[in-house]
């Protein structure tokens, strides 16, 4: 195990288990999903497959797989059958450089936990491949030959263009306060001496700005406007059946929780907890607890979202326009601002 | 081993390429692209010769291209929309309107 | 070895991307072509090592210009139609097309081709870039922020509907 | 009409409090365990009310035949066409009677009509609603279906003496 090997097999394994653990997520968090819903619904949602239902994801996958695929006549095959795979790939690849624990340390070696640790423009990229989700809905919107595709298409392009410069100026606030576009610099700000505190208390309205937007980004309600099922149906996967809709499908769940890792670094200092120190549990239960640690804060982002989802009514397409450039936008350049200012006058406290 | 003389080579292909398209399509999006496009092989020479003499200011060039391109597609596309609003169509043929 | 078949696969991929742009009838799969190609230049970039400018190119082309010309003729229908052929213009493009990459291979063999040297870390990092751009090219990006400035006015009031 | 706005102050307008009520709300149903209305249908069954509409029957009389007298009213009036009836004389006091009596469960909208209309109250509405099957023609209940249907006592309340079995 040398040379170009000591790199390749630790991120072959660190790629599968996130993968793995991934995959499960979007599975349990289209449970949590249906669970909570039920329960803020006086019902018991899905019990049936397994115990509580705990089976039930491993049913709607099978169900998924053995479904009729259906391509519309109208359809333009080509891009229908891209599209996605463009939105699930983007999604995928963001965990790329989310690091999700300190690092563990097994035989003698110690192994950060990030597929790519070395990167410092984790945040860039992060914005560069979420830039580039809107391929998949536009495309598949188009692609389908069918009007409300279109529709839905439509409004989930400029959605997410419009938001995404909430999500940059609120980010680059923080960035601009760090001084670094690198996660684990930003994490290692939060938590770890006085007068470090998770970053959504003293940037609370970067905190407000980045939340409201990447609702809209992940095209949750209340901003779902492009797959509003009251107005348009399905919005752009209208058209697609079978293992096809279920890459939309994982492909949004998968986003939800890259949106919810975003958050929990920004703002939620990562994998830390106040007055815990990781070294005080040796280099591999340290490792691993940090893990855990950063994954229930992703859970209780998630069960936010889903929270969130089944108490707000969904907007209107001016009100969410209108909130995004005329609310959102001024109030995260104001921040910035505010930053900047601060940071000119007093420097880093 | 890849040289400079590799990307040169890359960037000359995409730039004839990009001008190909720029004077023959048709549709005033694709044209609007085909530009882009050189804009980008252009790009790709400063940042590759740039990093051949060790220097920067291939990279703070490219970056001020970006802002231009980033300008020139929000114009463009505005200037496409109500070509396209008049003409009702992306054809460049239908700009004819200063001809004699 | 690895660097180069990434870089003659990431080379290839940015080159059939500017061919689908010039030459395939449909102006989506075109558009497709050409983000393609603006991804691969942006991978590119990473390599010449500048890895931050390689994300910039992916968030502004393939993330803004390309999502907003694909917008553009998702909503407003697209037309096909192929590069121009057998007029004039066209065959003076090709013309001049060879003669101006022939004349650029003239140039670069008679010029003196060397492999890439190394550089420190430091080179392409956002701390060096950023400490150029405020201090020498200080003037030319505050220039660029006017200009966008301009820019973003200037759509706006194209795209009131002035004539019906 | 003139719709008065309600004057916001400038918290309301934010949309915070009303979102964060609106939170506070869900989130307290989480906890109610007891109040959960979901019934578990295979196990668990609703108390049909006894005027319920599920599958049609057909009744059987004291003397052992069926009830109908094939006057054909019920498939006149229902209204898409579910049933049809072939008639036939018989010796007994009624003289005619169905030879053939199918209803289409398929077709059927359960809207009672045929019931309504049967002058001898031999064609009712019951509590059965499982009619699923894999194929249609399953779904067309002959008359002995019908009849054998009408047979499952609890019938009506108040009405279950008729339908016993002759003696």
């Amino acid at each position: 195990m040398t040379g170009i090997w000591a790199i390749v097999i630790p991120a072959f394994v660190k790629i599968l288990v996130i993968i793995a653990v991934v995959m499960t997520g979007v599975a349990y968090t289209t449970l949590a999903e249906r669970k909570v819903s039920a329960w803020m619904q006086d019902r018991k949602g899905p019990n049936r497959a397994g115990p509580f239902g705990l089976l039930q994801p491993v049913a709607d996958g099978i169900k998924f797989f053995f479904k009729e695929d259906i391509t519309p006549k109208e359809a333009y095959r080509p891009i229908y059958l891209l599209a996605p795979l463009l939105t699930l790939f983007p999604a995928l690849i963001t965990f790329a450089v989310i690091p999700f624990g300190t690092s563990v340390t097994v035989a003698g070696q110690t192994y950060p936990l990030a597929i790519a640790p070395g990167m410092n423009l984790g945040i860039v990229y992060l914005l560069a491949i979420s830039s580039m989700s809107v391929y998949g809905i536009l495309l598949a919107g188009w692609s389908s030959g069918s009007k409300y595709s279109l529709m839905g298409a439509l409004r989930g392009a400029s959605q997410v263009i419009s938001y995404e410069l909430g999500i940059g100026l609120a980010v680059l606030s923080i960035v601009l306060w760090t001084g670094t576009f690198d996660f684990n610099a930003i994490v290692a700000d939060q938590t770890g001496g006085w007068g470090k505190v998770w970053f959504f208390i003293p940037h609370f309205l970067a905190f407000v700005v980045f939340t409201v937007s990447i609702f809209a980004e992940t095209n949750r309600l209340p901003f779902d406007l492009p797959e509003g099922e009251s107005e348009i149906v399905g919005g752009y996967h209208t058209e697609y059946s079978g293992l096809r809709f279920a890459m939309f499908f994982m492909g949004e769940y998968a986003n939800m929780i890259t949106a919810s890792a975003f958050v929990v670094l920004l703002f939620f200092g990562g994998w830390n907890l106040p007055f815990v120190r990781y070294e005080w549990f040796g280099p591999l239960w340290g490792g691993l607890l940090s893990m855990v640690v950063f994954f229930s804060k992703i859970a209780v982002c998630l069960f936010i979202f889903i929270w969130v989802r089944w108490t707000l009514p969904r907007f209107r397409y001016d009100q969410l326009m209108t909130l995004g450039w005329r609310r959102l936008f001024p109030l995260a350049v104001l921040n910035f601002v505010l930053v900047a200012t601060w940071l000119l006058l007093r420097g880093r406290p | 081993m890849i040289t400079i003389g590799h990307y040169l080579v890359l960037a000359s292909f995409l730039f004839v390429v990009g001008l190909i398209g720029a004077l023959t399509r048709k549709s005033a999006i694709i044209v609007f692209l085909a530009i882009e496009l050189m804009l980008n092989s252009v790009n790709l020479v400063f940042l590759a010769l740039g990093r051949y003499f060790g220097q920067l200011d291939g990279a703070v060039f490219v970056f001020f291209i970006m802002a231009v391109s980033a300008a020139e597609a929000a114009i463009g596309v505005a200037i496409t929309v109500a070509f396209i609003r008049r003409n009702k169509t992306t054809a460049i043929d239908a700009a004819n309107l200063m001809k004699w | 070895m690895t660097f180069a078949v990434v870089f003659f696969a990431v080379a290839f991929l940015a080159f059939i991307g500017a061919l689908t742009l010039v030459f395939h009838r449909h102006p989506v799969i075109a558009v497709l072509g050409m983000a393609a190609a603006t991804v691969s230049i942006g991978v590119l970039y990473v390599m010449l090592h500048v890895p931050f400018l390689g994300l910039f190119q992916m968030i502004v082309y393939a993330g803004a210009v390309m999502v907003i010309a694909l917008y553009v003729i998702m909503a407003l229908g697209p037309e096909e139609s192929g590069p121009q052929v057998g007029t004039v213009q066209t065959v003076l493009t090709y013309l001049a097309s060879l003669l101006f990459l022939l004349h650029l291979y003239r140039v670069l063999i008679k010029s003196e081709i060397g492999p890439m040297p190394a550089v420190d870390e430091a080179f392409g990092s956002i701390q060096a870039f950023g400490g150029a751009l405020v201090s020498r090219y200080a003037v030319p990006f505050e220039l660029a922020s006017l200009l966008l400035l301009g820019a973003m006015v200037g759509a706006v009031v194209l795209s009131r509907r002035q004539w019906q | 009409m003139k719709v008065t706005r309600p004057k916001l102050s400038w918290w309301e307008r934010t949309y915070f409090p009303a979102i964060l009520k609106g939170l506070a709300i869900t989130l307290s149903h989480i906890p109610k365990i007891k109040k959960r209305v979901t019934l578990e249908y295979p196990e668990v069954r609703w108390a049909l009310p006894p005027q319920y509409r599920g599958a049609p029957i057909l009744l059987t009389g004291l003397d052992g035949n069926e009830k109908c007298t094939s006057c054909k009213l019920c498939e006149f009036i229902c209204p898409p066409r579910a049933i049809r009836i072939v008639a036939e004389e018989t010796s007994l006091e009624k003289e005619k009677r169905p030879k053939e009596f199918d209803i289409d469960m398929g077709l059927c909208i359960f809207c009672g009509y045929c019931q309504e209309v049967c002058p001898v109250e031999a064609i009712w509405l019951k509590d059965e609603y499982e009619m699923a099957d894999y194929d249609r023609t399953n779904l067309i209940f002959n008359k002995e279906q019908l009849l054998a249907r009408g047979r499952k006592p609890p019938y009506l309340p108040g009405r279950e003496k008729p339908l016993e079995e002759p003696k």
